[in-house]
């Protein structure tokens, strides 16, 4: 008989990560980015605010005028069941208030992202673990879950780095003209793209440059997210 | 019916021995039906049945809802059969899925609703837009094997016994009497079926319940719940006194030669005659009981 | 609505039938050899149903494993183009589905010889394509043919038809529109017995009436085993004329 | 599956290799064969069975109903039924939803086709049951619909088409069916092992691709449509990949879409 | 047709789809050696063990015999005098033994077979393995050679780091050691043809078409070696050094064909195991960790790698004709298959099949060579 006790203390199965109606104070805004040649003002007010969940290891609010996420990060924790040689991902999100998408395609992008994270998680340091990531769409003007996943997949990374689970990069991504596009190593790999409706031209030619846009979106975000992880690590050392 | 709950390998060895020597373990006759007891409580349509050990707790409601829409003429009827820890260690808290539990359900369900025990055309009110919504809530009091005839007496006697309180309809408005101020209408029941509930067990290896000719498979009527957690198949048979069979499962289990499974149908028709004369009177004595003081009143009012 | 003439004065069914003949009936086996370890697909009427069989195995969970016979598990797929009309829930953990997969365990749990497999699991999926009635009769059906191409040991086989009751007649195999317009029987009958592993009615039949009902039931029943051993017996000379001339 | 490390480097070795060397020596253009048949489900306008060589089966029921386009703007519904999964499953869901938009994509079905009168139309349900699948079954399923409604057999629309003004529903003809004249788009599964990236991955070779992607090419003008994206075929070999491939993918799948187009529609 | 995607119309709709063309019509020839004149060689064999009863197909709930003399075997169960079948299949009557073969069946183990496993579960002190039978097989720590020698001890040490051996998924070589109660096996690699698998690739065809023999491991040409496990279970791996000496002198197969098989019987143990004679050194240095190693030897060529897939499709093609599966008819396919300069054409049916055909003339144009 095998006498040893697996068992772990899980907590409760069934908790959520708490949805805050409003985080008006303390929220540090990190940046009014130069505004250069930005056609649309998407990056402009974009406030990161990590550790905002307190009962779980790490997470995220990101918010612009347009949007807010809150994303949460459980783990890594036991799993029950067979030895996994590395750890899983699980990724869920959620609708807001307002029911903009169909559970099939929040699965869709689920799953998707899912990939992503796969190659950007240092996994094998995990073994027999599971890493759950909640996303909590809380505000969401847009109704195009496109223009929503580059900030989702932004959130998911800083919410990794706040839960302090290793990854291999910073990973975010950009949005032109419908085509999502994910990179990692400062933009020589795409570890995701997503192409929902839009033309798709025959000419090459319009793919690249799409793909050249969106890595200099993704160029910008990803120093934002720098800037913001050096600045909290200074106010760390500080406080 | 029981996973949780075994039976020592001696206890089992010494119950199907004394089955095959023609004895059961509480006495009875192998086609004897326990003796049952139907009780009223104080409002319409709360009963309690028990036979033997087994304790099944009816209760009829209703109210007023709006029917389906594909079928506008018709009344609403719900019965629920529920499983609690209270019947035995074996059941669990909101588990409604287990095998036994779902068959008991559908076949309570196919021989009380599906054959129309209840006249649901009478439960209409306005065509389309309102009538009464009959609920059969059954609680599982205490278990010791038969909840499914049990559970069945203890609905038709529930919807015999319940009457509903008087309306009056103005167009679409519907004036609800409570039964303090008139007289309360009882449900119109179309006929009453009885559900007998055999248990075979098999003595032998099972090839020769195969491949043998003998036929010496023991059929056990009513069986308690030792029987049941041994037993090597069951057949539920429903009828009712106009000699119709109105509902047979015989869900996979140990094979049966068809003529022994005829022979169990007439069996359980005696048994349906007395038991269905049982619950009648049962309700008779019940109303009388509850009206003892209105003929009082009656034969002063007639001086 | 006109009324549709079940059984004419002629003793002719809907379909051209007689009152005791059975609908066409074709089967096959081995038809998923990749994706199972026995499989069958069978056409009863209009009743298409695909079988699959997967074990004995090593049982997945430890809940699935018992040390003194195989657990046998059976998931019937009602699909949702099944019926002429579309149904919109895809019948899953419905409750008559619920229990016709326990009916169907128990028929097949007394019949295959569990006690020889112990610690494995026998995982049997049913697809049933199109329904035209006496669908739980096509599903025993398959399943038997199935079991069979696995090389799982039987006892006999089991062979299911519905029986439904027109007035005072008997009309063997029924389809939906007979099922629909009167009380029918549903019948498991085992090899060549009269003994049955199931007996299922749902619908008010004279109690007078049953017996002659069981009888032509029985009578189906095994001119249906007899189809079932035909196509056995064909394919399996097929495969042994093919692996001896190797 | 799982497979052994040195399995899986075996085989991350041979597919990465200029020129690549598939497990079963395929060409980086080459799927594997598959039959079909179609047309064996009376009660549905269209149905198709298609089977992989490595036993992955899938079956497609095409039914229509006829509606009030007015009201109901979704003319085209699919589901997906995978056996062994539960409905809500993450595998269902994905899939569902990939394929109602390649279905509805701006180049897809041409839905003008399924217009009836000036009010009614038909809507047309895809219901995919999935017997087994061993690698990602988006490309069979695809291909299970387009041999489904190059089967469909609608009932004749005898009323006039004008009915706006008229409170009835559309009449048919008896017996006459019309047959659908739509064709659906195909999807195309691509692995992508080092700087390789090759059609119709089968399961050996999922487990150890870099990245996959999943093009969607529309017979109609034969062109590469949208959804394209990125999928991941395993959770351990999964990584980024050079900018480049994804233009060589989306080529690679313009240059042989139409020749698998073809061999569907020579059967 | 297309060079990208071969489809064909499913002939018959769901019928069982072998071709009837493949039946060449030659009962009395049965290529097959049963060299222990038992019945367990499956199916292929049993028309050679008493060709009278060897074509009678029986059907579950048959009545076999009412003959009391005959001892029940497999596949039957008896009332009284009555013996019935279980099971579709042919009757097989060996001595006093009756019993019922089934058409097809998961593979069983026996005693002494050569199979190829994975790693399915890595448990106390044991390894659970699949090997494609109806229940794991059992791989006990006690029953693998350990890095540093046969004789070293076992310690608590190897028991936590069974995974540091064999992990989930990995595949290995081994023998059937015994079999337990419940009809389920357990192994060995204590010998150094057994053991964890390298360089090379997996395939997997019916456990029926692999017939029992002494030897399961061959070098085929082209420096390509097969390990054909009993349980269907196939390795393809580049010819290592091992397997060369292992070759030397050629060992054939049991199975009959064309191939010279001399002077290798004293060689081989009770259990078919041919035992090797290594030296000291060499049991040394096989015995190190490099037994459990991940790494592929790193001189694998392009070549090499075709090759390997070339046998891979023609064992399929064998496979899908239902053709039994030996050294001689691997080499047959082969060549034939050199025909088509593409291996990648190999996988359609067409071709398929014309490879089993062209093996089975060319068998019979030979002639009976055993």
């Amino acid at each position: 008989m095998n006498v040893q006790d697996r068992r772990r203390l899980l907590g409760p199965s069934a908790a959520k990560p708490i949805v805050f109606t409003t985080v008006t104070s303390e929220t540090t805004k990190v940046s009014e980015q130069e505004q250069q040649e930005q056609k649309q003002n998407e990056t402009a007010a974009l406030t990161i605010k990590s550790g905002v969940v307190e009962n779980c290891n790490g997470s995220t609010l990101i918010e612009s005028s347009k949007f807010s996420l809150l994303t949460s990060v459980y783990g890594p924790k036991s799993i029950r069941g067979s030895f996994t040689s590395q750890g899983t991902i699980t990724i869920q999100l959620k609708n807001g208030v307002v029911e903009n998408y169909q559970t099939t395609e929040l699965k869709e992008v689920s799953s998707w992202l899912v990939g992503i994270f796969n190659s950007v998680v240092n996994l094998e340091n995990y073994p027999k673990s599971g890493i759950d990531i909640f996303v909590n769409l809380i505000i969401d003007k847009q109704g195009d879950i496109s223009k929503l996943i580059p900030f989702l997949i932004m959130g998911i990374c800083l919410a990794l780095v706040d839960g302090g689970i290793e990854i291999i990069d910073i990973v975010t991504g950009g949005e032109v003209n419908g085509n999502v596009v994910s990179f990692t190593r400062n933009g020589e790999e795409i570890v995701g793209f997503w192409k929902d409706h839009g033309e798709f031209d025959n000419n090459d030619d319009d793919l690249m440059n799409d793909l050249e846009k969106c890595k200099k979106q993704y160029l910008e975000y990803k120093n934002l997210m720098i800037n913001y992880l050096l600045e909290q690590k200074k106010q760390k050392d500080n406080s | 019916m029981a996973k949780d709950i075994e039976i020592s390998n001696s206890e089992s060895k010494f119950l199907l021995e004394a089955l095959r020597q023609n004895y059961r373990l509480d006495g009875r006759l192998f086609d004897q039906f326990r003796d049952v007891e139907v009780t009223f409580g104080n409002e319409y349509g709360d009963v309690t049945v028990k036979m033997g050990d087994t304790r099944v707790h009816c209760r009829i409601s209703c109210q007023i809802s709006q029917p389906y829409e594909d079928r506008p003429f018709e009344g609403l009827f719900l019965i629920s059969t529920e499983n609690s820890p209270m019947a035995g260690p074996q059941f669990e808290n909101g588990n409604n899925t287990d095998e036994d539990e779902i068959l008991c359900a559908r076949i309570i369900e196919k021989a009380v609703r599906r054959s129309g025990a209840l006249d649901i055309e009478g439960l209409c009110i306005v065509a389309g837009s309102k009538c009464w919504a009959v609920r059969a809530d059954v609680h599982f009091l205490n278990c010791d094997g038969g909840f499914i005839d049990a559970s069945c007496i203890a609905v038709m006697a529930g919807l015999i016994h319940f009457k509903k309180p008087d309306i009056t309809v103005h167009g679409e408005q519907v004036i609800i009497h409570p039964i303090e101020e008139r007289e309360p209408t009882p449900l119109g029941i179309l006929h009453i079926p009885i559900c007998v509930t055999f248990s075979f067990f098999n003595p032998k290896e099972t090839e020769e319940n195969i491949k043998g000719e003998s036929n010496e498979e023991i059929t056990v009527i009513d069986a308690t719940l030792k029987e049941e957690l041994l037993r090597d198949g069951v057949l539920t048979v429903t009828l009712n006194k106009n000699r119709e069979v109105v509902q047979v499962s015989k869900a996979g289990g140990l094979p049966m030669d068809a003529l022994s499974l005829m022979s169990c149908c007439h069996k359980a028709y005696s048994i349906t005659e007395k038991v269905t004369d049982q619950i009648v009177q049962a309700v008779k004595e019940d109303y009388k009981s509850r009206n003892k003081y209105s003929e009082l009143l009656s034969s002063e009012n007639a001086r | 609505m006109s009324r549709l003439e079940i059984y004419s004065p002629e003793g002719l069914r809907l379909d051209g039938r007689r009152w005791n003949e059975l609908r066409r009936f074709e089967c096959s086996i081995n038809t998923h050899s990749h994706a199972s370890d026995g499989s069958s697909y069978l056409e009863q009427g209009n009743n298409k149903v695909i079988t699959l069989v997967k074990g004995p195995k090593e049982p997945t969970l430890r809940s699935q494993m018992d040390t003194e016979k195989a657990i046998l598990k059976i998931s019937v797929n009602i699909t949702q183009f099944s019926k002429f009309e579309r149904s919109k829930s895809s019948h899953k953990n419905e409750r008559r589905v619920l229990e016709m997969q326990t009916a169907l365990i128990r028929t097949f749990e007394k019949n295959v010889m569990l006690n020889i497999y112990p610690r494995t699991l026998i995982d049997i999926e049913v697809h049933v394509l199109q329904q035209d009635g006496g669908i739980m009769g096509s599903l025993i059906n398959g399943i038997t043919l199935a079991l069979i191409d696995a090389g799982i040991a039987m006892y006999d086989y089991i062979s299911g038809v519905s029986i439904g009751l027109y007035d005072t007649t008997p009309l063997l195999d029924v389809n939906s529109l007979e099922e629909n317009a009167m009380s029918s029987v549903t019948l498991g009958v085992v090899g060549k017995s009269e003994k049955l592993s199931l007996l299922l009615v749902e619908d008010k039949i004279p109690l007078d009436r049953l017996e002659t009902v069981l009888a032509i039931g029985i009578a189906g029943a095994h001119r249906v085993r007899d189809l079932m051993d035909e196509e056995l017996r064909k394919h399996a000379e097929k495969r042994v004329a093919n692996a001896s001339s190797k | 599956m799982v497979l052994s490390v040195a399995e899986k480097s075996y085989l991350y070795d041979s597919l990465a290799s200029q020129p690549l060397i598939r497990p079963d020596g395929r060409l980086h253009t080459q799927f594997r064969p598959i039959e079909i048949f179609t047309d064996f489900l009376p009660s549905s306008n269209g149905s198709s069975r298609i089977i992989a060589s490595d036993g992955s089966e899938c079956i497609v029921s095409i039914k229509s109903k006829v509606v009030d386009h007015t009201v109901e703007t979704d003319l085209l519904q699919v589901d997906i039924n995978i056996a062994g999964e539960r409905d809500d499953s993450m595998i269902v869901e994905t899939l569902t939803s990939l394929l109602h938009k390649v279905l509805t994509s701006e180049d897809g079905i041409d839905v003008k086709k399924l217009q009836l009168t000036k009010k009614y139309s038909f809507k047309i349900f895809v219901d995919v049951l999935i017997i087994s699948t061993y690698s990602y079954p988006a490309s069979l399923i695809s291909m299970g619909i387009y041999c489904a409604l190059n089967s469909t057999w609608l009932p004749k629309i005898i009323s006039a088409f004008d009915d706006l003004e008229v409170a009835e529903l559309p009449t048919f003809h008896d017996y006459d069916l019309v047959k659908l004249d739509v064709k659906s788009p195909l999807i195309f599964v691509l692995a992508i092992v080092g700087d390789n990236i090759f059609l119709d991955p089968a399961s050996n070779e999922s487990e150890v691709a870099n990245n996959g992607l999943i093009i969607t090419w529309s017979p109609q003008g034969g062109k590469v449509i949208s959804p394209v994206k990125t999928i991941a075929l395993n959770d351990t070999f999964i990584k980024g990949f050079n900018p480049i491939l994804l233009k060589k993918g989306i080529k690679l799948v313009e240059e042989n879409a139409s020749s698998v187009a073809q061999a569907l529609e020579t059967l | 047709m297309s060079e990208v995607i071969s489809v064909v119309k499913r002939q018959g709709g769901f019928q069982y789809s072998v071709d009837e063309s493949n039946i060449q019509s030659d009962d009395d020839e049965d290529i097959y050696m049963s060299d222990d004149g038992n019945a367990r060689t499956g199916k292929m064999d049993t028309g050679n063990n008493d060709t009278e009863s060897g074509s009678q197909i029986v059907t579950p709930g048959e009545l076999v015999t009412d003959d009391p003399i005959w001892m029940r075997g497999h596949g039957t169960y008896f009332l009284d005098n009555m013996t019935y079948s279980s099971v579709a299949g042919t009757v097989s009557r060996v001595n006093r033994l009756l019993s019922v073969i089934p058409l097809k069946s998961r593979y069983s183990p026996e005693t002494g077979d050569h199979i190829v496993g994975r790693i399915a579960e890595v448990g106390n002190k044991r390894w659970r393995v699949d090997i494609g039978g109806k229940q794991h097989a059992v791989l006990m720590l006690g029953s693998v050679n350990l890095p540093g020698g046969i004789l070293r001890r076992k310690s608590e040490s190897d028991e936590l780091q069974m995974r540091s051996f064999l992990k989930e998924g990995d595949l290995l070589n081994a023998e059937v050691q015994s079999l337990f109660q419940d009809g389920s096996a357990s192994l060995h690699t204590r010998s150094l043809k057994y053991g964890k698998l390298r360089n090379g690739m997996f395939c997997q065809v019916p456990s029926s078409l692999i017939v029992r023999a002494k030897n399961h491991t061959h070098n085929l040409p082209g420096n390509i070696t097969v390990v054909l496990g009993v349980n269907g279970y196939i390795w393809l791996r580049k010819t290592s050094q091992m397997d060369i000496t292992r070759d030397a002198p050629p060992g054939g197969s049991t199975g009959g064909g064309s191939s010279t098989s001399s002077g290798q019987n004293s060689t081989n143990g009770p259990t078919g195991a041919v035992s090797l004679n290594p030296s000291i050194t060499r049991l040394e240095e096989e015995s190190s960790w490099q037994i459990y190693s991940d790494e592929n030897d790193p001189s694998i060529t392009a070549n090499i790698r075709k090759t390997i897939s070339r046998y891979a499709n023609v064992i399929k093609a064998l496979a899908y004709c239902e053709i039994g599966i030996t050294q001689e008819r691997i080499i047959s396919a082969y060549e034939v298959s050199m025909a088509y300069p593409n291996v990648g054409s190999l996988i359609d049916r067409e071709t398929m099949e014309s490879i089993g055909n062209d093996v089975l003339n060319g068998e019979k144009m030979r002639g009976n060579a055993m």
